[in-house]
């Protein structure tokens, strides 16, 4: 029965694990503080109160905890896992690329993978270069693994909930900032829909702007103060990025032959490189070089002033469609 | 069965294996299976014990050194041979190859070419059966290097932490590759490793089915009845490389010929000869297992390649 | 030095290093310090005595809950607070911040916000000493949560199987955030996983800083004379949050009523006023360290900016 | 003293480790089996035997190989180790792109980390998933990492040499099909090179075509090939590709108009993309939709025939350079 809360982006994530605990009996739910405490952001709380042993913290072993969900996936299960910081992946980033990525490929379908797998990343002030890396690029090139990156509370829900439906592993990336950023209305309870799909979250004709996670917005309020300068500019959230929906972003550039990316990973090698390649391989005439908004290739500083000055942001994202645009 | 029919039927699986392995050496030799192949011969006896303990809903993660595994857990020689060499019928259509093929429909989940990676899975597989109403146990197979691993120590705790029914199963051949084992450790009896997770551990004959069969067995059993994890040392050797072209200058002299006088296979029949049995049934054993290897070699042989236009299927659901 | 000398010097130490996590605690709340702060409040006594055993050619390397070992290792208290204020003068000029500062002229190799991976680390500093003259020991430190991580593991191997000269540190305050370490191993007596490596390992009390630096000298000393790496279990209690603003919902009734009356502080204020020192001395150890701490404070406080014009130097050399 | 010797691309990489092992004694050499047995590829043959236990053995501990080469660099040693296969750095990523990557950056330049990893990849027949793929881009999307490719013996030589040399922590990416694939003559001796900088392979005004490690000599044969048909085209090496040679990269693309990339990684996310996405940024426009040539996203086959139908070759750089020029 769907119905319509008002909720914070993190109790939009506990929504959709309930739901998904409370219809699907095969769905497990653990990772390192996610049970008793119901996680370090508060984002599982309730839950192991619910739901008993399927909700349990594990020890500090990230190789451990994915792996032993692909290995359940296998026999059946549905687990749900998290990552606490996407940076940690990198402990056992071999579960992901060469365990999961390979199940159902290598075994031609015998053998199948349905985890899921919850993380979030990005740099708030006073995050160490450890603890503030955007890495979606990684999973992008590893064919295999779904990677979404909701950035409203409604996709918290909707993108989970699709995650955790799809037979593929899927890494879902969430953001620390948002799970308490405020309540907006969600509509929960009803059908839940495949994955993929962008999210057009402004329309316009002078540029395209193509972004997801925290940029989404700023891209979005970017795009507002180049309208009070005259241009309306597209701005096409993407919080599926695997699968992508090219046809969308491809559609709005033609139409616009504009095209600004922005995201919070690093410039060289980020998903932007991919987006400004296909564009240049789909034929489409642009009528400005494209822009990428990116961090600068390096380390991300502790002290928020240092953040500031290198980490994307509105600003850099308005000074980036007025070069297409002029 | 009396034990000396067990013994037989333990022989003719060794052979089984033995001489599929063989088998797979002369393909490499001749190009026929092309890449890299990390043979079992000499390490039959634990598969062959092993397998025996399991039930078919049980979980079994191997390494690359598996087809020994998989022989043991009753997929058929011709779909691992078709495998190996690259053929549609082969048990994953050729898309793993010698070292990363699973058979699942027959309870093997699969060989793994990362060292250690295969251990998390099994802790998976034993999770699951806490909430499906089985009550699998899961298996998995590494050597000795990989007690070195940071996802075996991992699973070993994880396991450990949540009373899994999983038997870790650490096979003791003496060497990673090329390097021996006892160089790259100061403690080596790695069974001990486990007391320190809580768990049971134990170093046993890893040479003799009959030995590896009840130690599996009870870990099996204690592990499934909720008795935690147990780690099970099985002190072996490979009589040849590492993989094929090893140039095995890392042996003793001499090691080659005294490893070959306490093989499984020369061991258990002189064990059978000891208790009476005649010759020709300890030959029938082998030559059993070499009829059914070299039908299976004829058939995969025979088999159509691989099907290209498929090739990209499966990457996702 | 007297007894009682050494143990007002220790209290000092413990007082320098509480007084300053209070300050941090304060300016995190006033906002002055912004993100993720994790205080080793009631942790004192492990950095104190074990940072007395070492020498300055050591290597020392901890967690993002290393304040407190940096204070006790002799960084300047006014850099680690500029570091925390995201000041130019902070040890690191602001990129570090709480949880990721070095200062390797003063032999502080850095916090470590990665669970247990500076581990691997430390085994490197070792393993440098070996060839370069010096007779150099390296100190990790970690949590007991720490301890379930792979790199844990394969270091304490690593470093064992070449009787490398680390001390590995593990200190044990019940917790790894919110977690209790007794439900997420089997066996809780983390000190005996170092058996298995063939390391010496021992479980101390952490809060008494005169057995920690007993121990530690101990250890660093049969490490650097080669008998092989040492790990010691500090058994201590944090009496604050994981992080600034964890509600601590998973603490027991009275747990922290109770660890209050055990802390460091106290217990070895309680100790020296045994010993017949006066109230007079035992509270003067307390206010040196608070004008410190205070004179720091200001000085910080004061101090520029962290300085945008490089922030993207020193990504390459 | 320079000298000219005909060796192997392994007996190349021999030759560099011993001289970095002779010339400087802060360096150490080791990894899985690279002391005693001399390399599963026979590749450090003889170096413990020489050097003593300056090279040796390792258990089977990526972290721990990685970690401690970190630390022993910050305390003056030169370390130079070997992860064996590129996908295995997967199980201990985090001490690259965490530890390593920030060791210079937090620290402002007081602690540095000067290590230097080797390791090869790529595809041979019969590898299989776990064995075959092409991670370059995990590196070149983690700023303060050098990385190279190497495909000749001379570059084998030169690249590690000016790896060593290089005070940044370098992933040298070499490639177990190039080992023993035939001697060439190898200067030795000379001076060493800085790293960075491009290697024409092939000149021409028709299409340029950028790629790296063992592509580059199929784009070699696929620009012969066009030859025959007519259409010169520039084959632009990069074997290092953290620094990147752009301007050499853009210089050509310019002239040509004309751009095809080709790698053995997969499609998406792959360096490829970085490329079309600069040379977009450039604003040099282009005479024809760029094209790159790399594994379609997928996870790669054991058979060789399966693997055959997917893996770029030379018969596919042509067809791209085909589309471009015609
Ligand atoms: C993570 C990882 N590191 C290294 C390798 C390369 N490698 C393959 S087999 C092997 C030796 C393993 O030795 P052991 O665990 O004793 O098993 P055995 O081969 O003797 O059966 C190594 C180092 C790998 N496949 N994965
Ligand atoms: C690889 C990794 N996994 C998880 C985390 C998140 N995390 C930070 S501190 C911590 C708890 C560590 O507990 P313990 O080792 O006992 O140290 P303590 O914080 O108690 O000092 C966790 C899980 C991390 N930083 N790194
Ligand atoms: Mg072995
Ligand atoms: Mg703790």
């Amino acid at each position: 029965m769907p119905e319509t809360r008002t909720i914070s982006f993190g109790e939009a994530v506990n929504a959709a694990l309930r739901r998904s605990l409370e219809e699907r009996p095969e769905v497990l739910l653990y990772g390192e503080d996610v049970g008793v405490p119901g996680g370090v952001f508060g984002v599982t709380k309730g839950l192991h109160k619910q739901f008993g042993d399927r909700v349990f913290d594990t020890p500090i072993s990230e190789s451990a905890i994915l792996g032993s969900a692909i290995g359940a996936a296998m026999f059946g299960r549905r687990p749900v896992v998290e990552i606490m910081w996407s940076d940690f992946f990198l402990v056992a980033l071999d579960q992901v690329v060469n365990q999961a990525a390979n199940v159902r490929y290598v075994s031609e379908g015998r053998l199948t993978a349905p985890l899921t797998i919850r993380t979030q990343q990005g740099a708030v002030p006073g995050s160490c270069a450890q603890h503030s890396q955007s890495l979606e690029a990684f999973f992008l090139h590893t064919p295999g693994i779904r990677v979404c990156m909701p950035s409203t509370a409604q996709d918290a829900y909707d993108l989970l909930l699709a995650a955790v439906d799809c037979d593929d592993p899927v890494v879902v990336i969430e953001n620390r900032a948002l799970y308490h950023a405020g309540k907006t209305e969600v509509e929960v309870g009803g059908p839940v829909a495949p994955i993929g799909g962008a999210r057009p979250r402004r329309t316009g004709d002078a540029a395209t702007v193509v972004s997801w996670g925290t940029l989404s917005s700023q891209a979005v309020v970017a795009a507002d103060s180049l309208a009070s300068e005259g241009h309306e500019v597209e701005v096409l959230e993407t919080p599926w990025l695997d699968p992508f929906p090219w046809d969308d972003v491809t559609a709005s550039v033609a139409r616009t032959g504009r095209l600004v990316v922005a995201h919070e990973a690093n410039h060289t090698g980020g998903f932007g490189a991919e987006i400004l390649a296909r564009v240049a391989e789909s034929g489409i005439t642009l009528r400005a070089i494209p822009q990428r908004v990116a961090v600068p290739d390096m380390r991300l500083p502790a002290a928020p002033e240092l953040a500031r000055a290198v980490l994307p942001d509105a600003a850099g994202i308005a000074d980036a469609i007025r070069r297409v645009v002029s | 069965m009396t034990e000396t029919d067990r013994m037989l039927r333990d022989l003719r699986d060794i052979w089984r294996i033995r001489l599929l392995e063989e088998k797979v050496r002369d393909l490499r030799a001749s190009g026929e299976i092309v890449g890299s192949v990390h043979l079992c011969i000499g390490q039959e006896a634990g598969p062959v014990g092993a397998c025996d303990a399991l039930r078919p809903t049980d979980a079994l993660f191997v390494t690359y050194r598996g087809h020994g595994w998989a022989v043991a857990r009753g997929v058929p020689v011709v779909g691992i041979l078709a495998e190996l060499l690259g053929r549609a019928s082969g048990v994953n259509g050729g898309r793993g190859g010698s070292a990363y093929f699973s058979a699942p429909e027959y309870g093997f989940h699969g060989e793994n070419s990362i060292v250690g990676a295969g251990a998390p899975l099994a802790v998976g597989a034993a999770l699951a059966g806490r909430y499906d109403g089985t009550d699998r146990a899961a298996v998995c197979v590494f050597g000795d290097g990989a007690m070195n691993q940071g996802a075996v120590h991992e699973s070993m705790n994880f396991a450990a932490a949540f009373d899994l029914p999983v038997v870790f199963v650490c096979e003791n051949n003496g060497y990673s590759e090329l390097t021996p084992i006892r160089d790259m450790v100061r403690h080596d009896v790695l069974a001990e490793r486990a007391r320190v997770y809580g768990l049971l551990g134990e170093r046993i004959d890893g040479d003799d089915p009959a030995v590896v069969r009840e130690r599996v067995a009870d870990a099996v059993e204690s592990a499934r009845e909720g008795g935690g994890p147990v780690l099970l040392e099985l002190m072996t050797a490979r009589l040849v490389g590492h993989y094929i072209g090893d140039a095995e200058q890392y042996r003793a002299p001499g090691e080659l010929e005294r490893l070959a006088e306490v093989e499984p296979a020369a061991r258990l029949g002189r064990a059978l000869r000891e208790a009476g049995v005649p010759d020709a049934d300890i030959d029938a054993a082998r030559a059993d297992a070499a009829a059914e290897i070299d039908a299976a070699e004829a058939e995969a042989l025979a088999a159509t390649p691989a099907d290209v236009e498929t090739v990209r299927s499966h990457v996702h659901a």
